[in-house]
C-alpha cells in the first residue's frame, strides 16, 4: 500500500445503504472533511423517503429539505456513490479495513444517459427500471427528481437483448454488455444503513385480503394514489373501480405484534403516525366529508410532540379510531363494499363496511441482510436486524463498524438521522483527526468587474420538469434574450450532483459573463450553493440572483399557464435588474476555535463531550449539579435489564480522567455571545460565584429534564406509593422478601397525556414492563398489574411487553375519562379500576402502588437557558429544534446543538446516541476551521451621513456608533444584516450590501415596466 | 398711609377686611357693570375688577373700575401681564391713576389658550412678580421701568395674587416672599377649600414674618352646587378642594345644596379670622353677587367699617 | 436643531401648480435629523407629489438633490449650472435655507416644503421638543439649567403661576411645569438661593424684539 | 373594468413570509399570479421610499408580510415596517389615491397557507377597489 | 485617604467591587475601571475571594489607584503569615493603599487549589492590631519601624443565618471596631425590611456599616443562592419578578438599584458586588440614581 492510499484509507468511511440515514451519515462525515463511499445495492440513491409523499408530523415534504445538502455550499463535497453495489468482505482492523465491493451492471453510461425514458417505452418486456407507480417494490419513481444519479439501469434478469432500447436511445447511453465489477477500497470505519423492507401482506390474504381484493392496498401503495404524481394522476380514486372513496379504514399492525408467521412479533414502531399521516392528509386534502377510521390496538405515537399529533387528528380533524383486534376482510359482491370484522374491545364482533382499506404494513430486515451481516462480520439481533447494545447504541458486535437507521430494526426518520450522526461521529473516532476542508485560497481569484457593462448570463434550470410543467419556458427564455444587459441565454440540466453546475461555471467563462441569473429555484435553499458557483467562476458572491419561478410561478400558478408564464417572466426581469445593480460583496472568514462547550453533565453531555475530546476538540462541560451524571444516576438497569449504575459511574469516570475536557460543576451559564466558531460564555461557578468567560467554537446543550414529582393518587401521603424511580431503589436492594413486592399496582401515564402536560412519556411504558419483569426476576410469585392507556413499547420492547404478560403480570387498560383511584380502606392501601371486558369497577389492596411518571421539561431553567442562548421552547416546555423532521439536534442558532431530554423524554441509550450525534455535527462545523462571515451589511456612506444617531437608536443589536470623524460607523462583523438602519436613515447614507436601494427599486422598476 | 386706598385705610386701622370681584361685561353695557356692583355697595371694603378674566375679552378693568369709582365703591383695579407690554401697562396704571383710582392688583394672567382669542399673542414681556415691581418703582421711586423719571408719580396702594396650593407645594410660600419682596402691599388668595392646607401656609408664611409686611387676604367662593364642588376639586389648575367638601354638598339634597355651600363659606370665614396674618377675606362670589351680602351678613362682617 | 414638518400637500400642491418641472432640494442638516426635509423626505415628497398630479393627469418632472446645507451660499452655488431646467425651486429646508436660495436665485419662484418649527432637542426617536427661544440673553446659569422663555407657557421669568398642577402646566397636562422642573433641579444642585433672588424684567432687545439680529466677528471677517 | 388584473408587489421577509411563499409553492396551494415577491432580510428593511415608488410606478397594491410581533429576529424590525406602512397609507389618503393601497400582514415561515390566504384576499381588494389611479392619470397626461 | 474623609462625612458612600483578573490580562480591569471614574467612591479589591486564585489584591488596587480611583484593599489571613502580611501593608503604604480591610478568607476547599496549606497565622482582628499598631510606629515584634503607616481599617461582619449567630457577629464586630475598625462591610442584602431590623441592632457599633448589593444574573442565580449561601433568602416574589421580565438582565439590574436606594436611609452605604460582569456597574449606577 502506498503512503497516501494508506492516509486515503485513515480518512474514509464506507457507507453500506443509501437511505436518509445513510445519506445524512456519508453528509456529515463529508462535510467533516472525509472520504466517504456510499453504496447502495439499489439503481439509485434514497431508501424509502423518496417514496412517501409527505412525512409526519409536519405534513411537509421533506425532500426538498434534505436535498439542497447534498451539494452543501457549493464545496465539493467527497462522497462517492456506488448503486447497485454490494459488500462482498470485510476484512481488517478499525483504522484500517479492506472492504470489498461487488457492483451490478446498470447497462447504462452514467454520463450519457439524460433520462429521457425512451428506453422505457420501447422495452417490450420492462425491464427498464424506472417504473413510478403503485408497485412498491419499485426502485424508484419520477417523484423523485433529485435521484442520484439521474439515470436508468436495465435489468438483465429481464433484459431479452432485443436492442430496441438502444436503437431508441438517442444519446447512445445504453450498453446491455457491461459486466459487473468488483473493488476493494480501504477505509478507517463502517457504516451500516441498509435500512429496512416493507413487510409484504401477500401471504397473509387470506384474512386481509389483499391481492385478492383490489380495493385493500398496503399504506405505501395509498401514498402513491393521493400523490399528484401518481398512477391516478391525482385523482383521488380506489383501484377496483375508480369510485372516490368515502370511507376508509386503516388496519393497524399487520405484519406486526403477532407471533403468528409470517407476522413479526416486535412492533413495527412508525406505522401508526404514518396511517395518521395519510387520514389526515386525505381528509385535508381530498374530501374532508371522508370517512376514515383508524382500527388499531394500541396507538403508539412516541416522537416528540407525536402525542399532540394524535390529539389533534383524533379529537379536531374528525378522524375516528377503533380500539379492536381487526381480523378479518371480506367484500359484499353486490355493493362491492369491503367488510372489516374485528373483536372490539368489549369482546363482541363487529363489522365495518369501507371503500378501502388501507394495510399499515410494518418493516422486516432486508432479505439479505443474513448475507451482509456475514460480509461485514457483524451480529444481528433475532428479528435480523443489526445487533447493538443499549449502553452503545449504534455500535455493532465488530469494532470499527456502526449501524444506524432502519438498519437497527424500525424508527421514525428523526432518530434514523439522529443515529445516523451518531454512527458518524463515532466512525470519525477511528480515522486520523480531520483536516480543514476547501479555504477561500483554493478558488480561483476574483474578477473586478465593477467597470465593466453589464454581461448578464440568464440560466434556466428546471430540476424536476415542474416548471416546464406550468411555465412555457421556451417563451421566457426567449424574451428574457432581449433584457436590457442580457448577453446569454441557457438552459442548465442540474441533478444532484456537480455536472449542472460546472456547465454554469465553464458557460460564465466561456461567454465572458460577469452577472448571472439562474431562474428556476428559490434563493432561501439554493441561493448560498448558486454564490458559490459564481464564485468558483471568479465571479463575486453577490453576483447572482436567483430567480423563483419555481415555487413562486409554476408550482403556485400550475392550473394557469398563461398567467404562470408571464409571472415568470417577470420574475427574471426582477431579477435581472436586481442583479444589473449588485455590488460585490466581500466577505471575510474567522478561524473557528477548536473547541466545544457543552452545557449539562447528564449522559447525553458526558457522551458528547467525551466524543468530541477523543477527535482532539477542547471540551468545557458544565454541570449545575455538583457532581456528574445527571438523572441517570437515579436509574439501575437498562430497559433490556443490563445492570446500568457501573455504566453512568464508568463514563463519569472516563469524563473527569479525559485531559481534553475540562469538567466544571456546581456552574451555572449566565451569559452568552459570539456566533458560531467564536463563542463566548461566562459561566459561575460554586458559592464563589466565581465568574469565567469560556471561549468556544461550538456548543452543545445537554441539560436535561427533570422526573415529574405526582401530586396524584395519595403520591406523599402514603409510603407505599412510589414513583418507578423509587421502585427501582426498592428493587435494586434485592430483597425478595420485601412484603411490599409481593403485589404491585402500577398506574402508567400520571402526569402525562392530560391537560396539564399533553405529551407522552415515551419510555414510562418500557419502564414499567422492565420493573415489572424485575419484580417477577425477584419473587415469580409476585402479582403486577398493569393500569395502562396504550402500551407504547417499540420494537423489541414489544417482546419484553409480551413476556411479561406471558409471566403473570396483568395488563388492564383504562381510558383518560375514567382512571383508576388510590385510597385507604380498612385493609390498607387501596386501588379500584374498571375493568372493560367485565364492564365494571374492581377494587384491590396491593403492597404497592408504583406512579409511571415523566420526564418533563424543568421550565425555569429551560426559560432561562433559552433566553441566554436566545432559542424557543415548544409547547410543552422542551427545546425546539430547528426542524423537528429532519434536523434533529440542531438548534436555529448556528453552532448550538443540543442533545438528550433537554429536546423531549429521552431513555439512556437514546441520550447515548444523542450525545454522539450532537458530537457529530459539532465535527462538520469545527471541520470548517474558518468560517465566512456574511458581507451583506450595513454600509455607511460617510459624507451622507448627518450623524442623526438614528441607526444608532434603532440598531436591534446597538452597532452603529459616531466615530471620531462625526459619522456613523457599523462594524461588518457584528451587523446582522437586518438593514433596519438603511430603512430609517433619514439621509439615505446607509445602504445594505446585496439590498441597496438601488436593487430593490430597480426591481420594482423592472416589474412595473411600461404599466404608466 | 402711603395712598388714599380704602383698602388700605382699614387694613391699616387693624379691620378685618372683606373685598369683594366684579367682572365686567363683554360688552358696552355700563349698567350690567353697576347692577353686579350695585350688591356690595356699602358691604365690602374694595371689589375687584377682572383685566380680561379667562383670557376672554370684556370690558377693560380701569374703564369698569371708573363705573364702580362712581358709586362710591371703591375699586380694586387688576392688570395681567398676558395682553399688554409694559409700555402700555404704565400708560394705563399713568391713567388710571390721574382718574382715581388707587389700589391695584397685579396678575400674570390665564393663558390665551383657555379664552376666546387662543391665537393671540402671548406676550408676557415681564411677569406678574415684576410688575408689582414695576408699580413699586413708579410709585416709590417715581421711575419708570425704562429708569426714566415720572412727573408727579402715581401712589397706588399695590396688590398680588397667591395660590397656596399650586404645585411645587415648598415653592408657595417662597414665592409669596417674593411678591412681597418686589413690592406688595397686600395679598389676594386663590379661593381656599383645604382649610389644613391653608394653615399650614399661613402658619409659616407668619413664621418667616410675611404677614408683618404684607396684609394676607383669604379667597373664599361659595360653592353653588355639587357640580361646582367636583369641578372646582377635578378641573381647576392649582386647586384643592378636600373629597369632604365636595361630599357635604354634592350630598346635600339638590335643591339645599346653595346653602350648604353658603354654610360652608360662613364656616371658613368664621375659621379663617381665627388664622393668624389672615387680615380680611376677599369674597369672588362668581356670577352670585347678589348674594355676598347675606354671606357677608352671615359671617358677621356687616356693617363695614368706616375709616 | 432647528425643527421642521413637511407642509400639507395640498399647499404644496397649490405651489407646485403652474409648473412641470421643478428641482426638490433637500438639506442635510437639521432638517435630515428632525425628518423634515433629508434625502429621505425628498424622495418620500417628491413620490407623493408626482403621483398627486399624475393621477390628475398632469405630469410633474421633479428633480430631487439635496445640498449639505442651504444657509451657506457656497452650497447653494451647486446648483448654480442647472437652475435654469427648472419653473421653480421647492425648498425642504428650514426658513434659513429657503431665503438663502431665494435670495441667491432671485429670478426664480422659490417655495417652501416645510414649516420651520422651533430650535428643539430630540427627547427620543420620533419626539422633539422646544427648548431654545433663541432670546440672546440666556438664563440658564439661575434656573437650573431649564429655560423658563422656552419652556414656561407664560414665560415667566419668577414662577412658577397659580396653574402648576403635579408637575405639569395648566395648559396642558402633557407638558412639563418648567418651574417644577427649575426647582427640582436646584433642590438637586442644592442652589435653592437662585430661587429667592428676583429676576429683573428682561431686556427683549437680545431677542428678535429688538429687530433682526446678525451676530459680527470682526476678527473672522475677510 | 372588468377586465382589470391588479398589480401587486409584495415585500416578504425572507424568515417568514418568503418562506411561507415558498411553502405556498411546494404545497401547491395557488394564490393569484397578480402578486410579485421582493425578498427581504426583515421588513424592517422596506423602506417608506419602496412602498412609494411601487405605488408611483403603477403598483395598485403594496403588500409588506413580516414575521408575527414579537417573532422578529432584529426584535421589531416588524413592527416598524408596520408603522411605515401606516404613514404612507395616510400619506395616499392625502393625495387621494387610496390608503387601502398599502397593507401589513403578519405570517410565520411554515403559513403557506396564510400567505395564499392573504395573497387572494388582498388582490380581491385591490380588484374591487380598481386600478391605481396614476395609471389612469398617466394614460391622461401621455394623451 | 478619600475614603477616609468619605467615612467621616456621614454621606452615603458607593463602593464596587472588582475583582482581580486570574491572569495577567488586565483589560478588561482596566476598561470596567475607566467606566467607574468619578462615579464610587471607592473599589473593593477582594484578596482571593472563595481561595480561587488571582491576580493579586494589592497589585489590583495599584492599577486601579493608576486609573484615578480609590481602592480599599482586603487582606486575607488564609494565604499568608505575620511577615507576610505586615510586610504587604508596609508596600501598599507606600504604593499610595491607604484603605485596607481585613478578612479572614474562606476555607480552601471552597476553591480552586485544593491541596493548598491554609495559614490562618493572625486572625482579622489580630490583623487591624497589628495594622493599627504600626500606624504607632511598631510591628507585631515590637520593633520599631521606620516611619509610621496610617491605614483606613474596615472589617466584614460575616454572614448569619439565626439570632444567636447574629448575636456573636455583633460581638465579633464590635471587637473589630475596638482593634480600629473605621468601616464594616455587611453581606449581601436581599430583604431591606429585614435589614432594617439588623441595622437597629447594629446602631451601637458606631461606624458605617456598607452593606453588599449582589447583581443576580437569573433566576437560576437566585436559587443557586437560597440554596447554597447561608442567610440568604431571596423571596419567590423577587424570583418571579426577574423570571416575567422581558429583558431579564435589566431587571436584575433594576432590582440590584432599587436595593441600592432602599440602603441610603438604613446604612452607611453600598458595596455593589457583579461577580464578573463589572460592564454593568455603570447601568447600576445610573438606574439607582447615584
Amino acid at each position: 500500500m502506498s503512503e497516501s492510499e494508506g492516509n486515503a484509507r485513515k480518512n474514509s468511511v464506507l457507507v453500506v445503504g443509501g437511505g436518509i440515514a445513510g445519506i445524512k451519515s456519508a453528509l456529515d462525515l463529508a462535510e467533516a472533511g472525509r472520504r466517504v463511499y456510499l453504496v447502495d445495492k439499489k439503481p439509485a440513491l434514497g431508501g424509502f423517503l423518496p417514496l412517501l409523499d409527505r412525512q409526519f408530523p409536519t405534513n411537509d415534504c421533506n425532500i426538498c429539505y434534505v436535498t439542497p445538502d447534498i451539494a452543501k455550499a457549493g464545496a465539493p463535497l467527497d462522497i462517492q456513490s456506488l448503486p447497485l453495489t454490494k459488500v462482498t468482505g470485510l476484512s481488517g482492523e478499525p483504522g484500517d479495513f479492506s472492504a470489498t465491493l461487488a457492483t451490478e451492471p446498470r447497462c447504462i453510461v452514467l454520463d450519457k444517459c439524460n433520462a429521457c425514458g425512451a428506453c422505457l417505452e420501447v422495452c417490450p418486456e420492462s425491464a427498464v427500471r424506472f417504473t413510478p407507480g403503485l408497485d412498491h417494490k419499485s426502485p424508484t419513481c419520477l417523484r423523485y427528481p433529485q435521484a442520484t444519479p439521474t439515470a436508468f439501469s436495465i435489468d438483465l434478469t429481464k433484459c431479452t437483448r432485443c436492442g430496441k432500447c438502444v436503437e431508441a436511445c438517442e444519446p447512445g447511453a445504453i450498453d446491455l454488455d457491461m459486466a459487473a465489477s468488483q473493488q476493494t477500497v480501504g477505509v478507517g470505519a463502517v457504516i451500516v444503513a441498509s435500512g429496512a423492507e416493507l413487510f409484504d401482506p401477500t401471504p397473509m390474504q387470506e384474512w386481509y385480503g389483499y391481492g385478492k381484493f383490489p380495493d385493500v392496498v398496503t399504506s405505501l401503495e395509498f401514498e402513491q394514489i393521493m400523490s399528484s404524481a401518481g398512477p391516478t394522476g391525482g385523482q383521488f380514486m380506489r383501484p377496483s373501480d375508480g369510485r372516490r372513496p368515502q370511507r376508509i379504514g386503516w388496519i393497524q399492525c399487520v405484519g406486526s405484534r403477532s407471533t403468528k408467521p409470517p407476522a413479526k412479533p416486535y412492533c413495527s414502531s412508525i406505522c401508526c403516525m404514518f396511517a395518521m399521516k395519510e387520514a389526515v392528509w386525505a381528509k385535508e386534502h381530498y374530501a374532508q366529508d371522508l370517512d376514515a377510521t383508524v382500527f388499531y390496538m394500541d396507538m403508539r405515537p412516541m416522537g416528540k410532540d407525536y402525542e399532540l399529533y394524535y390529539q389533534r387528528v383524533k379529537n379536531d380533524l374528525g378522524v375516528n379510531f377503533v380500539r379492536c383486534r381487526p381480523h378479518t376482510v371480506g367484500r359484499d359482491d353486490v355493493t362491492g363494499d369491503l367488510l372489516l370484522e374485528y373483536a372490539s374491545e368489549d369482546g363482541s364482533s363487529q363489522i365495518a363496511r369501507l371503500d378501502l382499506i388501507v394495510l399499515a404494513t410494518g418493516f422486516c430486515a432486508p432479505n439479505d441482510a443474513k448475507e451482509q451481516a456475514k460480509a461485514l462480520g457483524i451480529e444481528l439481533d433475532p428479528y435480523a436486524f443489526v445487533a447493538a447494545a443499549d449502553f452503545d447504541p449504534v455500535a455493532t458486535s465488530r469494532p470499527g463498524v456502526y449501524a444506524c437507521g432502519m438498519a437497527l430494526g424500525p424508527r421514525d426518520i428523526p432518530d434514523s438521522l439522529v443515529q445516523a450522526a451518531a454512527a458518524a461521529c463515532l466512525a470519525s473516532q477511528d480515522l486520523e483527526p480531520g483536516g480543514a476542508l476547501m479555504s477561500e485560497d483554493s478558488l480561483p481569484p476574483e474578477r473586478d468587474t465593477r467597470d465593466e457593462d453589464a454581461h448578464i448570463g440568464v440560466f434556466f434550470a428546471d430540476w424536476s420538469g415542474r416548471v416546464s410543467q406550468a411555465v412555457d419556458l421556451k417563451k421566457v427564455m426567449a424574451a428574457s434574450a432581449n433584457l436590457p444587459g442580457v448577453s446569454h441565454v441557457q438552459e442548465l440540466v442540474i441533478s444532484g450532483g456537480q455536472a449542472g453546475l460546472d456547465e454554469l461555471v465553464e458557460a460564465i467563462k466561456a461567454k465572458n459573463l460577469n452577472r448571472v441569473v439562474v431562474a428556476g429555484y428559490s434563493p432561501r435553499t439554493h441561493g448560498r450553493l448558486f454564490a458559490e458557483t459564481v464564485r468558483r467562476a471568479g465571479l463575486n458572491r453577490n453576483m447572482v440572483e436567483l430567480a423563483n419561478i419555481r415555487d413562486q410561478s409554476a408550482m403556485v400558478h400550475s392550473g394557469d399557464p398563461v398567467h404562470a408564464t408571464s409571472k415568470a417572466l417577470d420574475l427574471v426581469r426582477m431579477a435581472v435588474a436586481g442583479v444589473t445593480l449588485a455590488q460585490p460583496i466581500y466577505s471575510h472568514s474567522q478561524p473557528v476555535e477548536q473547541s466545544a462547550l457543552v452545557v449539562g453533565g447528564g449522559v447525553a453531555g458526558m457522551t458528547a463531550a467525551l466524543a468530541l475530546a477523543e477527535q482532539g476538540v477542547k471540551v468545557t462541560l458544565v454541570e449545575r449539579a455538583k457532581q456528574l451524571g445527571g438523572l441517570a444516576l437515579k436509574l439501575k438497569r437498562t430497559l433490556d435489564g443490563q445492570p446500568l449504575v457501573q455504566q453512568v459511574q464508568d463514563l463519569v469516570a472516563k469524563v473527569q480522567a479525559e485531559e481534553g475536557v475540562r469538567v466544571i460543576t456546581d456552574a451555572l451559564v449566565v451569559d452568552h455571545e459570539g456566533q458560531a466558531g467564536a463563542f463566548r460564555t461566562g459561566v459561575q461557578s460554586g458559592p464563589s460565584m466565581y465568574y469565567q468567560k469560556v471561549e468556544h467554537g461550538v456548543t452543545i446543550l445537554a441539560t436535561g429534564a427533570r422526573q415529574y414529582q405526582p401530586t396524584e393518587y395519595d403520591y406523599g401521603k402514603s409510603d407505599r406509593v412510589l414513583t418507578q424511580l423509587e421502585l427501582e431503589d426498592l428493587l435494586a436492594q434485592g430483597d425478595a422478601s420485601d412484603p411490599r413486592l409481593d403485589s404491585v399496582v402500577m398506574i402508567q401515564c400520571v402526569g402525562s397525556r392530560n391537560k396539564q402536560n399533553p405529551t407522552c412519556g415515551r419510555i414510562c411504558c418500557q419502564n414499567a414492563v422492565k420493573n415489572a419483569l424485575w419484580i417477577k426476576d425477584l419473587n415469580p410469585e409476585a402479582q403486577v398489574i398493569v393500569l395502562y392507556r396504550d402500551m407504547r413499547t417499540p420494537y423489541r420492547a414489544e417482546d419484553a411487553y409480551r413476556q411479561a404478560r406471558e409471566r403473570g403480570v396483568l395488563f388492564v387498560r383504562f381510558s383518560e375519562d375514567d382512571p383508576p383511584s388510590v385510597g385507604q380502606d380498612q385493609d390498607g392501601l387501596m386501588v379500584s379500576f374498571t375493568d372493560k371486558v367485565l364492564g365494571r369497577r374492581l377494587t384491590y389492596n396491593p403492597g404497592t402502588i408504583v406512579l409511571s411518571t415523566p420526564q418533563v421539561a424543568d421550565d425555569e431553567a429551560m426559560e432561562e437557558l433559552c433566553e441566554i442562548f436566545r432559542l424557543q421552547q415548544t409547547d410543552t416546555g422542551f427545546l425546539l429544534e430547528e426542524n423537528i423532521k429532519v434536523r434533529p439536534g440542531d438548534t436555529p442558532a448556528p453552532g448550538l446543538f443540543a442533545a438528550g431530554s433537554i429536546l423531549a423524554p429521552k431513555s439512556i441509550a437514546e441520550a447515548r446516541t444523542q450525545g454522539l450525534a450532537a458530537a457529530g455535527r459539532a465535527l462538520t462545523l469545527l471541520a470548517q476551521h474558518s468560517l465566512t462571515v456574511s458581507g451583506g451589511v450595513a454600509k455607511v456612506v460617510a459624507e451622507r451621513c448627518a450623524a442623526c444617531l438614528v441607526c444608532v437608536r434603532a440598531c436591534p443589536v446597538n452597532v452603529p456608533f459616531i466615530n471620531a470623524d462625526g459619522y456613523s460607523q457599523i462594524d461588518p462583523a457584528k451587523c446582522l444584516g437586518c438593514g433596519i438602519c438603511a430603512a430609517e436613515c433619514p439621509a439615505k447614507a446607509i445602504q445594505l450590501m446585496g439590498y441597496t436601494d438601488d436593487q430593490i427599486l430597480g426591481r420594482t422598476d423592472a416589474l412595473l415596466e411600461g404599466v404608466l | 398711609m402711603k395712598t388714599t386706598s380704602n383698602l388700605e385705610k382699614v387694613l391699616a386701622a387693624g379691620h378685618f377686611a372683606a373685598t369683594g370681584e366684579v367682572g365686567p361685561p363683554r360688552g358696552t353695557d355700563a349698567e350690567a357693570v353697576r347692577k353686579k356692583a350695585g350688591h356690595l355697595v356699602g358691604k365690602v371694603d374694595a371689589v375687584n375688577i377682572t383685566d380680561n378674566q379667562t383670557a376672554m375679552v370684556r370690558m377693560s378693568s380701569w374703564a369698569a373700575s371708573l363705573i364702580v369709582k362712581q358709586m362710591g365703591l371703591e375699586p380694586n383695579y387688576q392688570m395681567v401681564c398676558r395682553d399688554r407690554n409694559r409700555l402700555a401697562m404704565q400708560s394705563d396704571i399713568l391713567g388710571a391713576y390721574a382718574l382715581g383710582l388707587n389700589t391695584m392688583l397685579c396678575l400674570s394672567g390665564d393663558h390665551p389658550r383657555f379664552g376666546d382669542h387662543p391665537m393671540a399673542a402671548n406676550v408676557h414681556d415681564i411677569d406678574s412678580i415684576q410688575l408689582v415691581a414695576m408699580v413699586r418703582q413708579m410709585c416709590d421711586a417715581g421711575l419708570f421701568q425704562g429708569g426714566a423719571e415720572i412727573s408727579n408719580p402715581p401712589k397706588m396702594f399695590i396688590g398680588a395674587a397667591a395660590n397656596p396650593f399650586g404645585d411645587p407645594q415648598e415653592l408657595r410660600v417662597l414665592r409669596l416672599a417674593k411678591k412681597i419682596a418686589a413690592g406688595a402691599d397686600f395679598v389676594q388668595t386663590q379661593c381656599i377649600y383645604d382649610m389644613k392646607r391653608f394653615k399650614e401656609y399661613m402658619h409659616q408664611a407668619h413664621d418667616m414674618g410675611l404677614t408683618e409686611k404684607c396684609y394676607i387676604l383669604a379667597g373664599v367662593t361659595p360653592l353653588k352646587s355639587g357640580g361646582m364642588a367636583k369641578y372646582m376639586a377635578n378641573k381647576v389648575p392649582g386647586m384643592t378642594v378636600p373629597d369632604e367638601i365636595v361630599k357635604r354638598i354634592a350630598g346635600a339634597p339638590k335643591e339645599a345644596q346653595a346653602e350648604e355651600g353658603i354654610k360652608l363659606c360662613i364656616e371658613q370665614i368664621a375659621e379663617m379670622k381665627e388664622i393668624p396674618g389672615v387680615a380680611g377675606i376677599h369674597l369672588m362670589a362668581i356670577e352670585w353677587e347678589h348674594r355676598a351680602p347675606e354671606i357677608l351678613e352671615r359671617a358677621g362682617l356687616l356693617p363695614r367699617p368706616q375709616v | 436643531m432647528i425643527t421642521a414638518v413637511r407642509k400639507p400637500l395640498e399647499e404644496i400642491m397649490g405651489f407646485a401648480a403652474p409648473y412641470s418641472r421643478v428641482l426638490l432640494l433637500g438639506c442635510n442638516e437639521c432638517v435630515t435629523v428632525c425628518y423634515a426635509g433629508g434625502r429621505k423626505e425628498v424622495g418620500i415628497l417628491a413620490s407623493a407629489l408626482s403621483m398627486a398630479f399624475l393621477k390628475e393627469g398632469k405630469k410633474l418632472d421633479i428633480v430631487e438633490q439635496t445640498l449639505e446645507r442651504q444657509c451657506d451660499p457656497e452650497y447653494v452655488e451647486e446648483i448654480a449650472q442647472t437652475i435654469d431646467q427648472y419653473d421653480a425651486v421647492f425648498s425642504m429646508a428650514c426658513g434659513c435655507g429657503v431665503q438663502t436660495v431665494a435670495g441667491r436665485y432671485k429670478d426664480k419662484p422659490v417655495f417652501p416644503m416645510v414649516n420651520t418649527m422651533f430650535m428643539g432637542a430630540s427627547e427620543r426617536q420620533g419626539v422633539w421638543a422646544e427648548r431654545c427661544a433663541g432670546c440672546g440673553e440666556c438664563v440658564l446659569g439661575r434656573t437650573g439649567g431649564i429655560c423658563p422663555v422656552a419652556r414656561c407657557s407664560k414665560r415667566i421669568f419668577n414662577g412658577p403661576c397659580g396653574g402648576s398642577t403635579k408637575g405639569k402646566c395648566e395648559i396642558d397636562p402633557g407638558v412639563d411645569c418648567a418651574w417644577q422642573l427649575i426647582w427640582d433641579r436646584l433642590k438637586a444642585l442644592g442652589r435653592t438661593d437662585l430661587y429667592s433672588e428676583i429676576m429683573p424684567a428682561k431686556d427683549w432687545r437680545s431677542a428678535k424684539d429688538g429687530g433682526p439680529r446678525r451676530i459680527v466677528r470682526e476678527d473672522l471677517l475677510s | 373594468m372588468s377586465d382589470f388584473e391588479p398589480i401587486i408587489v409584495a415585500f416578504a421577509c425572507e424568515y417568514c413570509a418568503y418562506t411561507a411563499a415558498d411553502m405556498a409553492g411546494s404545497l401547491g396551494m395557488s394564490y393569484p399570479p397578480n402578486v410579485k415577491i421582493i425578498r427581504v432580510p426583515c421588513t424592517g428593511k422596506v423602506d417608506t421610499l419602496h412602498l412609494m415608488r411601487a405605488l408611483q410606478k403603477g403598483a395598485d397594491g403594496v403588500l409588506v408580510a413580516g414575521c408575527y410581533l414579537g417573532d422578529c429576529h432584529y426584535k421589531n424590525g416588524n413592527l416598524r415596517a408596520q408603522q411605515r406602512v401606516g404613514y404612507v397609507s395616510r400619506l395616499l389618503e392625502e393625495i387621494g389615491v387610496g390608503g387601502e393601497r398599502v397593507m401589513m400582514t403578519f405570517m410565520s415561515a411554515g403559513q403557506g397557507n396564510v400567505f395564499a390566504q392573504v395573497a387572494n384576499e388582498f388582490t380581491e381588494k385591490i380588484r374591487n377597489l380598481g386600478p391605481n389611479p396614476v395609471k389612469l392619470g398617466a394614460g391622461k397626461a401621455a394623451a | 485617604m478619600a475614603w477616609a474623609d468619605k467615612l467621616k462625612s456621614n454621606e452615603f458612600a458607593v463602593v464596587a467591587e472588582m475583582e482581580t483578573p486570574k491572569g495577567v490580562d488586565i483589560s478588561d480591569f482596566v476598561a470596567a475601571a475607566r467606566q467607574l471614574k468619578g462615579r464610587v467612591d471607592a473599589v473593593l479589591i477582594p484578596d482571593m475571594s472563595f481561595a480561587v486564585m488571582r491576580l493579586g489584591a494589592l497589585s489590583g488596587a495599584v492599577v486601579l489607584k493608576q486609573q484615578g480611583l480609590e481602592p480599599i484593599v482586603q487582606f486575607s489571613c488564609r494565604d499568608r503569615n505575620r511577615l507576610a502580611l505586615q510586610a504587604d501593608l508596609l508596600g501598599a503604604q507606600v504604593l499610595g493603599v491607604t484603605s485596607v480591610m481585613a478578612v479572614a478568607g474562606e476555607p480552601v476547599a471552597m476553591g480552586d487549589h485544593l491541596d493548598a496549606k491554609p495559614v490562618y497565622d493572625l486572625t482579622p482582628a489580630s490583623f487591624l492590631e497589628a495594622a493599627a499598631g504600626m500606624a504607632k510606629g511598631l510591628d507585631l515584634a515590637g520593633q520599631e519601624l521606620k516611619g509610621k503607616p496610617k491605614f483606613c481599617l474596615g472589617a466584614r461582619i460575616e454572614p448569619w443565618a439565626d439570632d444567636a449567630e447574629l448575636a456573636q457577629r455583633l460581638t465579633e464586630a464590635k471587637a473589630a471596631v475596638a482593634k480600629g475598625a473605621s468601616f464594616l462591610v455587611a453581606p449581601a442584602v436581599f430583604d431591606l425590611e429585614a435589614f432594617g431590623e439588623f441595622m437597629k441592632q447594629a446602631k451601637g457599633l458606631g461606624v458605617p456599616v456598607i452593606a453588599g448589593v449582589l447583581l443576580l444574573k437569573s433566576v437560576g442565580m437566585a436559587r443557586y443562592l437560597n440554596q447554597n449561601l447561608p442567610g440568604v433568602a431571596i423571596s419567590e416574589a423577587t424570583i418571579r419578578r426577574i423570571r416575567s421580565a422581558s429583558d431579564r438582565t435589566a431587571e436584575c439590574v433594576k432590582i440590584a438599584a432599587e436595593t441600592i436606594k432602599g440602603l441610603k436611609p438604613l446604612c452607611g452605604g453600598a458595596l455593589i458586588i457583579t461577580a464578573g460582569w463589572e460592564d454593568r456597574l455603570p447601568e447600576i449606577l445610573d438606574a439607582s440614581g447615584l
